[in-house]
């Protein structure tokens, strides 16, 4: 087995590698191949679902008893990282949109609750989205206009979800929704199924992540039980914000993969492809450019690792990921940017890698917060 | 100093133009892939704009070189980057040699028509195997008779599906590279051209951008843009003008966009405030307008410089590296404060962050800029000089 | 264009100037911590190099502001940066307002010695607590029969240690901030003034910057320059200069370090070529050269607009802004190249690192400046507008 | 003990926790009081040298035997490190100027030779240096014009060192001399005694660093002992170079030290100072310029621990290190740049840790190999 830019290190034991290794070969049969032709279709087959379920991809960290396997973040780490190796970040994020979807019903759901939905889901038979954005308030979890009146057993939901990656597909949705007054106090997760009347869903085109089925939701007077709370009434917004460390810490591996991958195209390419009588890759610039890109990936690899360790060691660690998350996003841009550079009119055509994960940086960089805002945070986490 | 009212006139009919005959349609055109060249070519070739610094005989203006500016400039309020670059490939980098140094007949039979718009030209000098290596370049031409047979292929060829004939750059000897080249204008309906594929490009999406073939391509000797062999020396000329149309006409969009993320970030609320309200996002707009106007002034300087008759390769190649890099800075930049909205497919800053990536790559990539101005000041390496 | 063969001329006599008068010295004054003011002054004084721009009737040349950027650019060829910013403060910084609106009997006793270079002029602008914020400076002067009587500090004052007078901006009253301010020009001779003690500085070594403390100072109410209460706007007008005067003293040391990096980078052989030889390194020579090329493409736009009577604070602004950004980058990117040569004291790159990095904090910091442009683009946060 | 910004960490013992404590003590007590001054005068007390023996600072990875104390490679990490919040790096390079001239010695060099020199330096006594950069060559080792010709017993050596910390005032100088034919293969390296007639010294003036004595040294016929000679004849480069990794371990640590200064001063001046009516920090702009500043050092220091640990692992590291010596050396130009920005007028005044910060910039840049020779050398070794 060769695992390239893999040294020798203190986090991963032979349990991970092994499990990289079958990770590597899952993602280069079943998902490198169709890469292209999936994205371009703006869809791909939901067999896939079924297939990662199969090497273990869905499970990672869920719990036994409902199809979960223990294990610990290094292993999330992994799977970002070898995803990325096939160069789409929308196969990656509707294939994986329930790692975004369910933590909080692991964590704070009912038992009847996680029973009914968590079973499905690992085994890749169902697909769980999150939805929290709406249009008016992006970031702003505060603005929440989205609202659940208690009727009875009942909640009446309604208003608007927008950006909701699986949005289309899914057939579990944690919503959050008002159940109280203004501010972050009134906020609360319910799990919503697709077919429940007055839940419409449009397709939103994207500049990037195309074969990510990602959706506005339309809830009129929509009635979902009560039952189907997520953890305690009002007390969404910490679970929201409890999970966003890790959203930030996997979109961090992410970014770090597809910068890795533009890496590993620009320098066969820049290997490959002659110039002015001479192969690309004997211009110093060109060189230093790989150079300078491998330099912030393996930065930005060591931090990764150090805070994913850290997280585990229970430290608190948000300002971290926040500076983080803006340290592998902008390497993840810079990247896809000297990479399309060294490719030239090549990289531009649609098709290939770099040119898909070029557009699909903004997404990385915006989504789970922007990097403007990942500062304001950590800024207030450093006590600035 | 440099404008007068009478290129105030010639931008306000330009803008109005583009708001007219070019906006409305952009979003159908970018979905189809192309946009109809010879429709709106005849629409802007009766109104003049095809043929603003180009003599009175083959139908333009016979304005100097600063109406070209005014003109480009505007033709940048049109909300993609794919008609203006089709325009500035038809005024500014198929025809300014042929209109230089082309016979009156070779005028009147090219670039009339390119200049009312019954025609549409392509530049066809970027090869698959050379890229921006524009002296190692394959395609040749040799005689027969009173004509040439042309064999060869061309890349990236904007306006290629649609064209009716190419300014094609192409060996027509063995000797050195710089000697050996040869301008011919080359109608695409003759027998041999074949446009082998449009490509699938990431941006300027309603651009027809064409891979061509040659194959046994007999055109007459006379088609010929003045002296054999100076082709390199020609195309060397209307490079200054592609790499200012570049810069130029890249300046509106950067503004458009630095205004309509200024407005977006006005009206849009989040955390208590608007978005324009934070200081990184105020600061950041002045400092992009700052490097905007560095841009323009650069590129005034040069136009200037060009209508009092000066070689402006340097200063136009500096506009060009700088016009690429900072439309990367400024898209890239405004679409961040934009969040998701911006990375809708349909949203303008979108547009101009997958359309302006192609600057810093087409018409000479931005390392070739940074060659050719390590030439000037003399600072390559000896023997690569030579 | 902008330039004649007048302008050359002039330019010719300010290099041939600052290579037998300055240049020799410099390294004594940078290691005395000053240079000789009065009688430097002088010496400009008698060539007519003080007045460029300033009237006849006070011993100026009359010449427009073009004069101006030919002989702030050449001043630029100084090995080092005191006296060109100390020239700048006697001619674009601490005297155009007086020029301007000053009446002509005070124009006689200040600026007429100013432009003769009997006397040094100081701008008595920042504050020890105020820093960049100028309205809010405390500095006060109240009247007391025809007299005004003055008490505050003033903070990193060039040539505050050698100067006559300081045309010195203070409160009036306790109206509002931007109304309650007047310009009056201060003998530093007068009891209650004291220079504090002169400041050890980073770079700038050759140039005395004084913490200066007025303590009840009297002076003649008829010291004021023009319109009590009026002294921020004219502060604001004279900023201008000052700004534009900061980004054309640099042009030519940024070209400078360029071109000496370029001849010792030629020279120097390691690993079996020249330096220069490395493609990152004659690629980065171009690029920098790009963006001074900008720079000075601003800077000219600019100083034609002044020129032709209009307001150039934008613009101004964005040359200072960008001026100050550039030479650290020019500088830090040369001295990379030179190792350990560059990093020596006596080393002319290692000087312009330490000395250009003043740019980007004084006379209003980068930061001042994007405030400034944001207020121009209106897009402050509401409340802080009014 | 409070040590900020000192996360839990896979690293660390108590026993560097410990050892921090006791640096960072010293520094605050013996260095810092004194660092404007010192830098001023252009030279420090060489008690200096005993104090720091006294602490173990000295002897830190060497032998026993000859007086050092054995140890892994993150009491070096700790030393740079603390050293570094003086904020003077002169003082650090003239101390510490015996961890570049002697591991050569303390891994080739003769027993005999090594007790000869190495207890006296260890102690502080004595002081040594490294003489490898000549006027003409810079970093290209291969060019080295100083000759080393034998002559019975001894070695003759002429020629011209430049820019060698401790130059003026060190007692024993490693000094790389040519003692066979042109290239690689004839450097040798010798130890050489500063009374040895012949070998003269003058002091350079610098930008930054002054109160490192550093100096050109002169070789007229200097009569060398062949028992001077550490390791083989003409095995000279492989010593030098086997070296650099550590000295840019170093570096890159000190630099990371000094990029965090700044952030502490540019922080607490950025808390106190006020300006257009309120303090400076509570602009967003300098906020986040923080935070960048931050980020840069945190991912610099993630990266740097990583890279120890793997060298301790016996791993081929030379690549990362170069990446991390310019990671390190940009993140300190960077930060002591906007700490500067944000002190403004006063952060040019001279006499502050940040003005001189700012001024050791480009030593740091530059020695031990520059920024571009660094990339140039991880391609190499990259395989581009």
């Amino acid at each position: 087995m060769n695992i390239p830019n893999q040294p020798s290190s203190l986090y991963y034991t032979d349990e991970h590698v092994a499990f990289r290794d079958t990770m590597r070969r899952f993602v280069e049969r079943e998902i490198e191949p169709y890469a292209t032709e999936w994205d371009e279709a703006e869809e791909f087959p939901r067999e896939l679902y079924k297939k990662a379920a199969e090497v273990g991809l869905l499970q990672l960290g869920y719990p036994e008893e409902y199809g979960g396997i223990t294990c610990d973040r290094f292993f999330n780490v992994i799977v970002a990282q070898e995803l990325a190796r096939a160069g789409a970040g929308g196969i990656y994020a509707s294939l994986m949109s329930h790692t975004i979807g369910t933590p909080h019903l692991a964590q704070f759901g009912s038992d009847e609750l996680k029973a009914r939905v968590l079973p499905s889901v690992l085994a890749g038979e169902k697909i769980a989205a999150l939805a929290v954005t709406e249009p008016s308030g992006g970031s702003d979890v505060a603005q929440l206009k989205t609202t659940a009146k208690r009727d009875g057993d009942d909640y009446i939901v309604n208003g608007q979800k927008i950006f909701i990656t699986s949005g289309v597909r899914a057939d579990f949705y944690t919503v959050a929704v008002r159940t109280g007054g203004e501010g972050l106090g009134g906020i609360s997760l319910l799990m919503i199924e697709r077919d429940r009347p007055g839940f419409e869903r449009t397709k939103l085109k994207k500049m990037g992540w195309w074969a990510s089925d990602t959706a506005a939701l339309y809830f009129d007077d929509v009635r979902v039980p009560v039952a189907n709370l997520i953890g305690e009434e009002h007390q969404g917004f910490k679970a929201i914000m409890h999970n966003f460390n890790y959203e930030r810490l996997g979109m961090s591996a992410s970014a770090l993969g597809y910068a890795q991958t533009c890496l590993d195209e620009a320098t066969s390419y820049a290997k490959e492809r002659h110039t002015f009588g001479k192969p690309l890759i004997e211009n110093q610039v060109i060189r230093h450019k790989l150079v300078d890109m491998a330099m912030r990936i393996n930065s930005g690899v060591a931090y990764l690792e150090n805070l994913t360790w850290r997280d585990m060691q229970k430290e608190r660690v948000v300002a971290d990921v926040c500076m983080l998350k803006v340290h592998a996003t902008s390497t993840m841009e810079f990247c896809a940017n000297e990479a399309m550079q060294i490719l030239g009119g090549a990289g531009y055509m649609r098709g290939g890698k770099v040119e898909r994960i070029y557009r699909e940086c903004k997404v990385m960089a915006i989504g789970g917060g922007s990097a403007e805002i990942m500062k304001d945070l950590a800024g207030r986490q450093m006590g600035l | 100093m440099l404008f007068t009212e009478q290129h105030e006139e010639l931008r306000n009919s330009v803008r109005r133009f583009v708001e007219a005959e070019i906006n409305p349609y952009v979003d159908d055109w970018e979905e189809e892939g192309r946009f109809p060249a010879h429709e709106l070519f005849k629409k802007m070739g009766s109104q003049g704009f095809l043929g603003v610094d180009k003599a009175e005989d083959v139908g333009g203006m016979g304005l100097d070189y600063s109406y070209v500016m005014a003109f480009a400039e505007e033709m940048g309020t049109a909300h993609h980057g794919s008609v203006p670059m089709a325009v500035g490939v038809q005024t500014a980098m198929a025809t300014p040699a042929l209109a230089q140094f082309g016979s009156d007949e070779l005028r009147q039979e090219f670039l009339a028509p390119a200049v009312s718009g019954d025609m549409v030209a392509a530049i066809g000098v970027t090869e698959p195997g050379a890229g921006s290596d524009v002296a190692s370049l394959k395609t040749n031409a040799r005689k027969d008779g009173d004509d040439y047979i042309i064999n060869g292929s061309k890349m990236f060829i904007t306006n290629g599906a649609q064209a009716d004939w190419v300014c094609l750059l192409c060996n027509t000897s063995d000797g050195p590279i710089h000697r050996n080249k040869t301008l011919i204008c080359v109608p695409m309906n003759t027998p041999g051209v074949t446009v082998e594929r449009t490509l699938n490009k990431m941006g300027m999406r309603a651009s027809d951008t064409a891979l061509i073939f040659f194959d046994d391509v007999r055109v007459p000797q006379r088609n010929r843009i003045a002296n054999e062999g100076e082709g390199f020396t020609y195309q060397m000329i209307q490079f200054q003008e592609e790499r200012l149309w570049g810069a130029l006409s890249m300046l509106r969009p950067m503004e458009k966009a630095i205004q309509d993320t200024i407005e977006y970030t006005r009206d849009r609320k989040i955390f208590g405030g608007s978005i324009l309200d934070n200081q990184v996002v105020h600061f950041r707009m002045a400092e992009l307008t700052t490097e905007i106007e560095l841009l323009r002034s650069l590129v005034y300087r040069a136009g200037e410089d060009l209508v009092a008759g000066e070689d402006v390769t340097y200063l136009a190649s500096m506009a060009k590296l700088k016009g690429g890099r900072l439309v990367r800075e400024v898209s890239d930049s405004c679409l961040q404060y934009w969040g998701g909205m911006g990375y809708m497919w349909e949203s303008k800053i979108g547009r101009l962050f997958r359309d302006g990536r192609l600057m810093s790559i087409g018409g000479g990539a931005d390392e070739v800029m940074l060659q050719i101005l390590c030439k000037y000041m003399d600072i390559l390496p000896g023997r690569r000089n030579k």
